[in-house]
């Protein structure tokens, strides 16, 4: 009998997202918290079964976006105006409405920057190495299977029960995840 | 160890109804698409294609290098036509870059699922029309070796870039338009990387796009932040596409030049930019839709729709060209007017008409849905476009500058070998990057095809 | 599944990035130390020349004032390098045999002239005037530093745009009485700015267009 | 004006100066024989004595000067010079070096300019100039105030001699059969040769210069015919003025010239007299003319009449132009003369007796404050008509008037042409001594002197190159250039004018009176000595101080010919004149390379021709009516055939050409000349006989279905009623002053604008620009001006075929009214240094922008070249360096280039800068004086060299300044001013004094 801290969590492996869906469910009702769904598309609903609560990204890209767009203008302005104030055409130093369109630019440059970064960042992507890649079939979590993972270190884990409780759902098979 | 997917589709099954034939499975759609990329041999035809691309680079480098050795004098720009190919080249391109942000974010947006298909692919296009056309505005500058004076950076001169320059807004919009295509392309394709990493088979494989997979599991909670970061980035994309070629209008419409001043260009180069667009799109989807036997996933409904869009733009194009010449007459401004008449029945006319029959007269053929669906002439009419879209650019610029404002310095413009070496050069590299990517990356969004599968009636997202 | 990275890699990959944010931006910081670099500006590297003229012996031991030699500073663009025969004035007195002043005897004999390496050198499309300098109350040190200090001469400064637009645009900071301008050892007073306002308007000197192209471009 | 002009000159004081010892490169020279001589030259570009000289105290082209030379056509282009510096931002400056002098000439200040006072020459009579020298190189001719004939202005011709100077197709050295001999080895021959001819009194002597006023030579030849009496001196020029001689011989039996007045004069009529342009006087006329078509003039605008076969200068400003063909100008004449009350035929008129009527009348009532004047081109029969009519008029002594003649008896240069050639077929002459001129080529077609050169036993030719001629001599001597030169010279007024040297002989050339001192006399003087010898014997009150101020003013003052009174012959009774039916060809010096002698010059080569803007080449120009006849299009090339000779040549379709003349321009198609002038343009000579100099009927024209591509600058000759050229009458004028304006939409108003107008106010000085459409008479001097004092690179007829020439300035032709008989409007466009300017806001790195004076500058070093500036500048002012056109110039060629104005590279922009670099040579020195720059102090290069003084530059905050007044004048207009650009530059619109008898 392996004790906790030498494996990852149990995992099982189910045929369509609906029993997946219906199985995280359960589980959350069951008590568990840590645990996560594995599918090879983007399946509604499953966050929530899983308990989780909404992401901070658009936050973060709404702060992105205000940077680069005041970023841009102060650019504008510290450049044609403070550093080397010139006549240009008659124009006035702080040709506002020309100074827009950059302004917008970086604006969105901003935001799509912390955009993408963020997505990556919370994900803690790059990270080549996971234990879930340990499961069998795992390679099949990107193409047509769905996974229900639940860790070991879930305060209610208890490795025979946990393995009960999942085998109450049709999956196709349930295994340990080493770490 | 997966089941064989599907044999290819071929027209009769997916009728124009059908995003996706039916009898599709996860697996199926995962190895059919994958295959490709890991394919140990890709078909002949690529070969040929890659070959021809590859061609058409080395004459790039040639003329680029020569002028770089002599200089711009080397094209056929003189006063008072001093701009030449290499801008009309630019806003082709450039014009050319905006069907696949169009596709991937507008249509996201508005929950077309008849993105999913072609997206994938329409942003790579995207991606390299846009390298295309950045090669330009440094080309076509007097001394390239100092250009990044147009970028602000604390220099040993005090100096900074002159922010009321159209051109330095191009600079930032171009740029910017690239790297939010690049972030959202990479950002779809990730899902995919995990899939092709997991159906490699040789270890190398699987270690080359596992690392650029950058360990994806398809977590619920990658997914959930994917999901919200890759709307997002869409709903941004939407504006920027939108800004990008109205930037690219300012060029023009910002100076006094008749033919140039004028306020309808930015959404009309816009409409005209999705027109190219789409044509380009269909020149390329058509051929490769055939070669690899895609048409189970890119059904005719795809070809279709892109095919009414074409009608839409093209309308709206249509509509700019009678303003600018109803503008002209209305304004009454000798300068306009003389422009106008220039344009019609001056020595560049017989371009002008040409583009008439191209960009208006071709296009009406789309109102016919036999033309839609056909693939044979929907190529053929996409392929007129593309030329159009090249020839209005050509008009715009050239007689718009041959005959302003002093009589006495009226000129014309002839392009030497070299202007023409340059752009069939540009397509060389499109071409070459474009093969490239049908080689080793899945050219069409397999999740997302999944997700079609799973519930054809669940909107995205 | 079995793994495709082991567990190193995660570490790696971070680190990996971290690398190539910190070589980007260590790039451009490089570039700019290197544009400010004596290396490229040659502030303060001392400039072999075939003859081993000192300013220090002559300036400050002999006390030359600059004007003997550098005739036209007052009165033309060129502050003027010395025809030999002026070197030749003493030196056909003094250390008539001296083997270093062997190249200037040369020169006087054969008519060719002497080629001196030029330290202070501005590109060709800047057209610097020593007269309305010079006239106007910016004196020698101001640019060439303390040229009475240096045994083989060496740029002071980098002569930088940047550099030339800092005086341009607050002269009051460099500009001093006239009578001063070739005095050596004249030091900024204490209250340099305001003295240095009174002086620009007594001199007439219009501040405003300073900093226009024109004034240095033609 | 330049500032210290009257520092002379320093040779006249120290023989030995400290200039640099080009004896030395000289030496070289000679020592490189066998070599081909234009590598020769790019030889010794790399000896140090010339990189030192070059960089001596840095001129700031110095880096310009460094590398090396290609063999390519020296217009075409590799490497860029500039574009390194550019890229100073990242590279390491190379070390440069400092190249003292070793002695430094006292009166030379490293980085200042020295003027100098001299005299320039076309056909032997003088126009007084300053040269600018920079560090002992010439670089800049202006016209020297002072001098009585051209009163500060010059022609392209001046302009461009310092061009020639450079020259690297010059002779450089001496050359024996061919081979490089030394002038040592040139006096001994000369020695034994001269000892034979004194036996024989100089039986066998012959001198064949061209037309020479210089009182020093005159001098020589007299000693030299007095030692060798049967020697014979032959005068002549291919385009002298042989007809007007004869003519005044026939009026007045004997030899006097003709002297114009007319600013005296209200009413003048021109026939085929181009006396604006091509007339030895011309600047002086022009400036006379210039000051009574002013709208503002006091005494009332004058009103001209010109009838001319093919349109001139002078017919441009025509208030009415009659189109005639050159063999109808006499008939022409003798029916004026018979309307005036003198024997003439009236049966000539023809169809223009209208035109005569009026114009006798318009004569008559202006009598006495009239003028009438024939052109060279007209037979002396016309001249002497002329002289008659003035006669008649009582404008003789007012605006006509005669002065001795240079010479003291007639000179017929065609006759003693003929007579030479004479004598050599003969054999009675044997030995030949050519000065300058190129007979060979120029002599008409029917005297073969080629052959006669083959008989003579020694033909030798002083020259500055090598051309057609120098083939046939035994001895060919590099001549020295006239800025290399010491001599003198009249000019058209007899005004004595002094030529000194501004730099010794690049290549040890010879002056002519060195050389007739060398058959003179051995040991020869120098000519400096010569010239000082001669006018130090010629009693003048206190020489040295007399000589000084010659040397500093450039003329001997108080020298000019006193006027006489002539009692004019009994005129002769002309009867039946009729023009020659048919076809009818007319010959014309071109107005760029004259008779042939400039066809080497880039400058004038590209310099675009008036009413055509031809450039590197001329045509047969032909009037749109026989174009018609003949379904000829421009450039069709046609075949001539004139008295049994034949001549294919493109044609160019000139309004205003008369129907049944075809004008060929002289000096092109030559054979041997230099890089530049090789292969350009067909060779008119080759149908000109000694009995049709100037014109003659029974030409045949054939097209032969080729055609040629010519290069010209404007293609579009319609102003397309846009508001670029105002023009109007004189009586309009008078009733309503602002009656211009008031049909013409008006400038939007100061404040319609979304900014503050007031953003940037221009408080200190506010330079402007004013040029007078009435007076400019669009002679391109300012052109050539411009392009000498900005270091203007030519193109190249290729490169111009692209448009991409290069002026500055340009002078736009337009016509209005019929193909026929059009009205030509000459505009001079500059940049027009708009307050709001287009060209600024579109550059994306600054590199165009506006100073606190209100110039719109542009900043070469920070051009990228993205060309935006361009297309958006409506008036198209800007050029832009396509390609190097710098690069592949001798060491020698690059000398020309002015040290104060950057030399621009590949892939810059650059326009006109209102000459901001004497803008800041002025404003330095009147700040150094802590006072204001003066009104006038500071003159444009174009400003400078105008004949007419219709350029004016400016403060326009100084309400006192000529260019404030001007502005204020109701004719000021700014062009294309609706588009709200504010040019600083502004035309007083043109008006023309019709006759209001005159339908036409």
């Amino acid at each position: 009998m392996k004790t906790n801290n030498s494996i990852y969590g149990l995992i099982a492996e189910f045929e369509t997202h609906g029993q997946l869906l219906e199985a995280a469910n359960s589980a959350r009702e069951e008590g568990y918290c840590r645990m996560d769904g594995f599918t090879p598309f983007p399946v509604e609903g499953l966050p929530q079964a899983l308990g989780r609560g909404r992401t901070k990204i658009p936050l973060i890209v709404l702060l992105g976006g205000i940077c680069g767009g005041l970023g841009g203008y102060f650019m504008e302005w510290y450049a044609n105006v403070v550093s080397y104030p010139i006549n240009i055409g008659g124009r006035p130093l702080n040709s506002w409405p020309m100074f827009i369109p950059i302004t917008f630019e970086l604006t969105v440059l901003g935001a799509a920057l912390s955009a993408f970064f963020s997505a990556l960042l919370l994900n803690k992507l790059p990270q080549p190495y996971h234990p879930v890649f340990n499961a069998p079939h795992f390679e099949r979590a990107s193409i047509d299977r769905f996974f229900l993972c639940i860790e070991s270190i879930d305060p209610k884990f208890e490795p025979v029960a946990t393995r009960a409780f999942l085998e109450k759902f049709e999956a196709i098979n349930i295994s340990e995840v080493t770490k | 160890m997966i089941g064989d997917p599907p044999p290819g589709k071929s027209d009769q099954h997916g009728n124009p109804g059908e995003l996706i034939a039916p009898g599709q499975t996860y697996a199926g759609i995962t190895g059919r698409i994958t295959s490709i990329p890991l394919a140990k041999q890709p078909p002949r035809a690529w070969y040929f294609g890659f070959a021809i691309g590859f061609a058409l680079l080395m004459m790039l480098f040639l003329a680029v290098t020569w002028l770089l050795v002599k200089g711009v004098g080397i094209w056929g720009i003189n006063m008072p036509v001093a701009w030449g190919f290499a801008i009309v080249n630019f806003v082709w391109w450039i014009g050319i870059g905006h069907a696949g942000t169009f596709i991937s974010a507008i249509l996201l947006l508005l929950f077309q699922q008849w993105r999913t298909g072609i997206n994938r692919f329409t942003e790579a296009m995207t991606l390299f029309a846009v390298a295309c056309a950045g090669i330009f505005p440094l080309l076509h500058l007097g001394r390239p070796w100092v250009f990044w004076w147009i970028l602000p950076y604390p220099d040993t001169m005090g100096l900074w870039p002159q922010f009321r320059s159209p051109l330095v807004w191009d600079v930032f919009a171009v740029s910017t338009y690239f790297t939010v295509s690049l972030l959202f392309w990479y950002l779809g394709l990730l899902p995919d990387l995990a899939s092709v990493r997991d159906m490699a088979e040789t270890p190398l494989k699987r270690k080359i796009y596992g690392f650029f997979a950058l360990g994806w599991r398809g977590s619920a909670a990658h997914w959930q932040r994917h999901q919200s970061a890759y709307l997002l980035l869409a709903g941004l994309a939407a504006p920027l596409v939108l800004s990008v070629h109205s930037v690219v209008s300012f060029d023009f419409s910002v100076a006094i030049v008749p033919g140039w001043h004028s306020t309808i260009f930015p959404p009309y180069f816009v409409a005209g930019a999705i027109f190219s667009g789409f044509a380009m799109v269909l020149n390329i989807i058509i051929p490769i839709r055939k070669l690899y036997r895609l048409e189970g996933f890119i059904t005719t409904r795809y070809l279709n729709n892109m095919a009414n869009i074409m009608l839409v733009t093209g309308e709206m194009v249509a509509y700019g060209y009678l303003i600018e010449a109803f503008m002209a007459w209305y304004s009454g401004d000798k300068f306009e007017e003389y422009m106008m008449h220039n344009r019609a029945f001056g020595p560049y006319g017989w371009v002008f008409w040409g583009l008439m029959v191209l960009n208006v007269a071709v296009p009406q053929l789309l109102w016919s849905r036999r033309v839609r669906t056909n693939t044979v002439l929907l190529f053929l009419v996409a392929f007129a476009i593309n030329i159009g879209m090249w020839v209005e650019r050509f008009v715009i610029v050239i007689t718009s500058l041959q005959r302003d404002f002093m009589p006495s310095a009226w000129g014309m413009y002839t392009p030497t070998a070299w202007d023409w070496a340059t752009l069939a050069g540009t397509v060389g590299l499109f071409l070459t990057l474009l093969f490239l990517f049908i080689r080793f990356v899945p050219m069409i969004s397999i999740s997302e095809t999944r997700e079609l599968v799973a519930e054809p009636k669940k909107i995205p997202a | 599944m079995a793994q495709i990275f082991n567990q190193s890699a995660n570490t790696i990959s971070r680190v990996g990035i971290l690398c190539a944010l910190l070589a980007l931006s260590g790039t451009g910081w490089i570039a700019a130390e290197v544009f400010w670099s004596p290396y490229t500006t040659m502030v303060g590297v001392p400039r072999e020349q075939p003859v081993p003229f000192s300013h220090k012996h002559h300036v400050d031991g002999l006390g030359i004032d600059c004007r003997y030699c550098h005739v036209s500073a007052e009165t033309s663009r060129f502050a003027g390098v010395p025809p030999t025969d002026t070197c030749m004035t003493c030196h056909s007195q003094l250390w008539k045999q001296a083997a270093m002043l062997e190249p200037v005897r040369q020169s006087l004999a054969t008519g060719k002239a002497i080629r001196w390496n030029r330290v202070n050198d501005l590109p060709d499309f800047v057209y610097f005037d020593h007269s309305i300098h010079v006239n106007k109350g910016i004196g020698c040190v101001s640019c060439h530093g303390q040229v009475d200090q240096m045994p083989l001469t060496w740029k002071q400064n980098t002569l930088y745009m940047k550099w030339c637009l800092d005086c341009h645009r607050a002269p009051e900071k460099e500009i001093r009485p006239r009578d001063e301008v070739f005095d050596m050892k004249w030091r900024k007073p204490a209250d340099q700015e305001k003295a240095g306002r009174e002086l620009l308007t007594a001199y007439h000197v219009q501040t405003s267009r300073l900093t226009n192209c024109s004034v240095c471009h033609r | 004006m330049p500032m210290n002009r009257h520092d002379h000159h320093p040779i006249s004081e120290t023989e030995d100066s400290g200039r640099i010892d080009i004896s030395r490169i000289r030496r070289r020279l000679e020592e490189m024989h066998g070599l081909n001589y234009w590598r020769s030259l790019d030889e010794i570009a790399g000896t140090p004595e010339f990189q030192d000289f070059l960089h001596r105290e840095f001129p700031s082209a110095a880096s310009e000067l460094k590398d090396e030379v290609s063999r390519r056509h020296f217009l075409k282009i590799m490497g860029a010079s500039l574009a390194l510096t550019g890229m100073a931002a990242c590279t390491r400056q190379p070390v440069e070096k400092i190249v003292p002098y070793v002695k430094q000439p006292p009166e030379l200040v490293p980085g200042k300019p020295l003027h100098y006072a001299t005299t320039a020459l076309l056909d032997g009579f003088a126009t007084g100039i300053l040269v600018t020298t920079h560090e002992g190189r010439p670089t800049k001719i202006e016209g020297n105030p002072d001098h009585p004939i051209n009163l500060g202005a010059t022609t392209a011709f001046g302009q461009a001699m310092v061009l020639d100077l450079y020259d690297p197709d010059r002779a450089q050295t001496v050359l024996n059969a061919g081979k490089p001999a030394s002038w040592e080895a040139f006096l001994s021959v000369m020695n034994l040769e001269m000892r034979a001819q004194r036996e024989k009194k100089g039986a066998g002597l012959r001198i064949l210069s061209g037309c020479v006023t210089s009182p020093v030579f005159h001098s020589q030849m007299r000693a030299l015919l007095a030692a060798f009496p049967l020697a014979k001196w032959c005068q002549r020029e291919p385009v002298g003025l042989d007809t007007v001689r004869l003519g005044a011989q026939i009026a007045f039996g004997r030899a006097v010239e003709t002297l114009y007045n007319f600013e005296k004069a209200d009413v003048i009529l021109a026939l085929d007299a181009d006396f604006l342009s091509t007339h030895p006087a011309s600047l002086r006329y022009a400036r006379q003319f210039s000051t009574r078509r002013r709208p503002d003039t006091a005494d009332g605008m004058n009103r001209l009449y010109v009838a001319e076969p093919s349109s001139s200068i002078t017919g441009a400003m025509a208030d009415h132009r009659l189109s005639l063909a050159a063999g109808g100008i006499e008939a022409l004449a003798s029916a004026l003369a018979h309307r005036l009350g003198l024997p003439g035929d009236d049966g000539g008129a023809g169809e223009h007796g209208g035109w005569i009527a009026a114009v006798a009348a318009d004569l008559k009532r202006a009598a006495g404050r009239s003028a009438v004047i024939a052109g060279k081109g007209q037979p002396a029969s016309v001249h002497a008509l002329v002289h008659w009519i003035n006669g008649a008029l009582g404008n003789a002594g007012k605006t006509v008037v005669y002065t001795n003649a240079f010479d003291s008896e007639l000179v017929n240069g065609m006759e003693s042409l003929k007579k030479l050639v004479a004598d050599i077929e003969s054999g009675s002459a044997d030995m030949l001594v050519m000065l300058g001129g190129n007979p060979v080529y120029d002599a008409p077609v029917d005297i073969d002197f080629s052959k006669a050169l083959e008989k003579l036993k020694m033909c030798v030719r002083l020259g500055v190159d090598e051309n057609e001629t120098s083939r046939f001599c035994h001895w060919h001597i590099p001549a020295a250039h006239e800025l290399e030169s010491w001599g003198d010279a009249r000019a058209f007024d007899g005004t004595v004018s002094i030529t000194q040297p501004l730099i010794e002989p690049l290549y040890g050339g010879k002056t002519p009176l060195e050389l007739i001192d060398a058959l003179l006399r051995q040991p020869t003087r120098n000519s400096y000595t010569i010239v000082r010898d001669y006018w130090s014997a010629q009693n003048l009150p206190d020489f040295e101080k007399t000589w000084r101020k010659a040397l500093s003013d450039g003329f001997i003052a108080g020298t000019a010919f006193e006027t006489i009174a002539v009692t004019s012959a009994e005129p002769a009774r002309t009867s039946n004149i009729r023009p020659g039916g048919g076809l009818e060809l007319v010959f014309r010096p071109d107005p760029s390379v004259w008779d042939g002698r400039f066809v080497n010059n880039a400058w004038l080569q590209e310099l675009p021709r008036p009413f055509t803007k031809l450039t590197w080449d001329n045509a047969a120009l032909i009037s749109p009516a026989l174009a018609q006849r003949e379904q000829l299009q421009n450039g069709d090339v046609v075949e001539l055939e004139f008295r049994g000779r034949t001549l294919r040549i493109p044609v160019w379709i000139l309004p205003g050409q008369a129907e049944n003349s075809v004008t060929l321009h002289l000096g092109y198609g030559r054979q041997k000349t230099g890089r530049v002038g090789t292969g350009t343009g067909f060779n008119a000579y080759a149908l000109r006989t000694s009995d049709a100099l100037w014109f003659g009927s029974g030409l045949q024209i054939r097209k032969t279905g080729e055609t040629y591509p010519f290069s010209t600058t404007q293609r579009h000759f319609n102003v397309e009623g846009r508001d670029i050229i105002r023009e109007g009458t004189w009586q309009e004028f008078q009733s309503d002053p602002h009656f211009m304006s008031a049909r013409t939409e008006p400038e939007p108003g100061r404040d319609d604008t979304l900014y503050s107008p007031d953003e940037f106010k221009y408080t200190g000085y506010k330079w402007g620009m004013s040029i007078d459409l009435n007076t400019c008479i669009g002679c391109n001097t300012c052109a050539i001006a411009c392009q000498a004092e900005n270091n203007i690179p030519t193109v190249g007829k290729d490169q111009v075929a692209r448009g991409r020439e290069m002026h500055w300035i340009r002078v736009d032709a337009y016509y209005r009214g019929g193909l026929d008989d059009p009205e030509i409007s000459h505009q001079p466009v500059p940049c027009m240094h708009c307050e709001n300017a287009p060209c600024e806001v579109v550059c994306p790195v600054g590199a165009t922008v506006h100073d606190d004076e209100g110039l719109n500058m542009q900043v070469y070093n920070r051009c990228i070249g993205t060309r935006y500036c361009s297309n958006n500048c409506p008036y198209k002012v800007r050029r832009f360096n396509f390609l190097e056109f710098n690069a592949g110039m001798t060491s020698v060629q690059k000398m020309v280039k002015n040290p104060d104005v950057t030399v621009r590279s590949r892939g810059v922009m650059e326009k006109c800068t209102y000459c901001t670099q004497r803008i800041n040579a002025a404003r330095i020195t009147a700040e150094k004086e802590d006072r204001k720059i003066r009104d006038g102090e500071l003159v444009t290069a174009c400003q400078a060299a105008c004949p007419a003084e219709a350029i004016v530059f400016g403060d326009l905050n100084d309400p006192a300044s000529r260019v404030s007044k001007l502005r204020a004048q109701p004719l000021s207009y700014g062009m294309l001013g609706e588009l709200n650009t504010r040019p600083r530059t502004s035309y007083l619109g043109k008006l023309r004094n019709p006759n209001p008898e005159m339908k036409s």
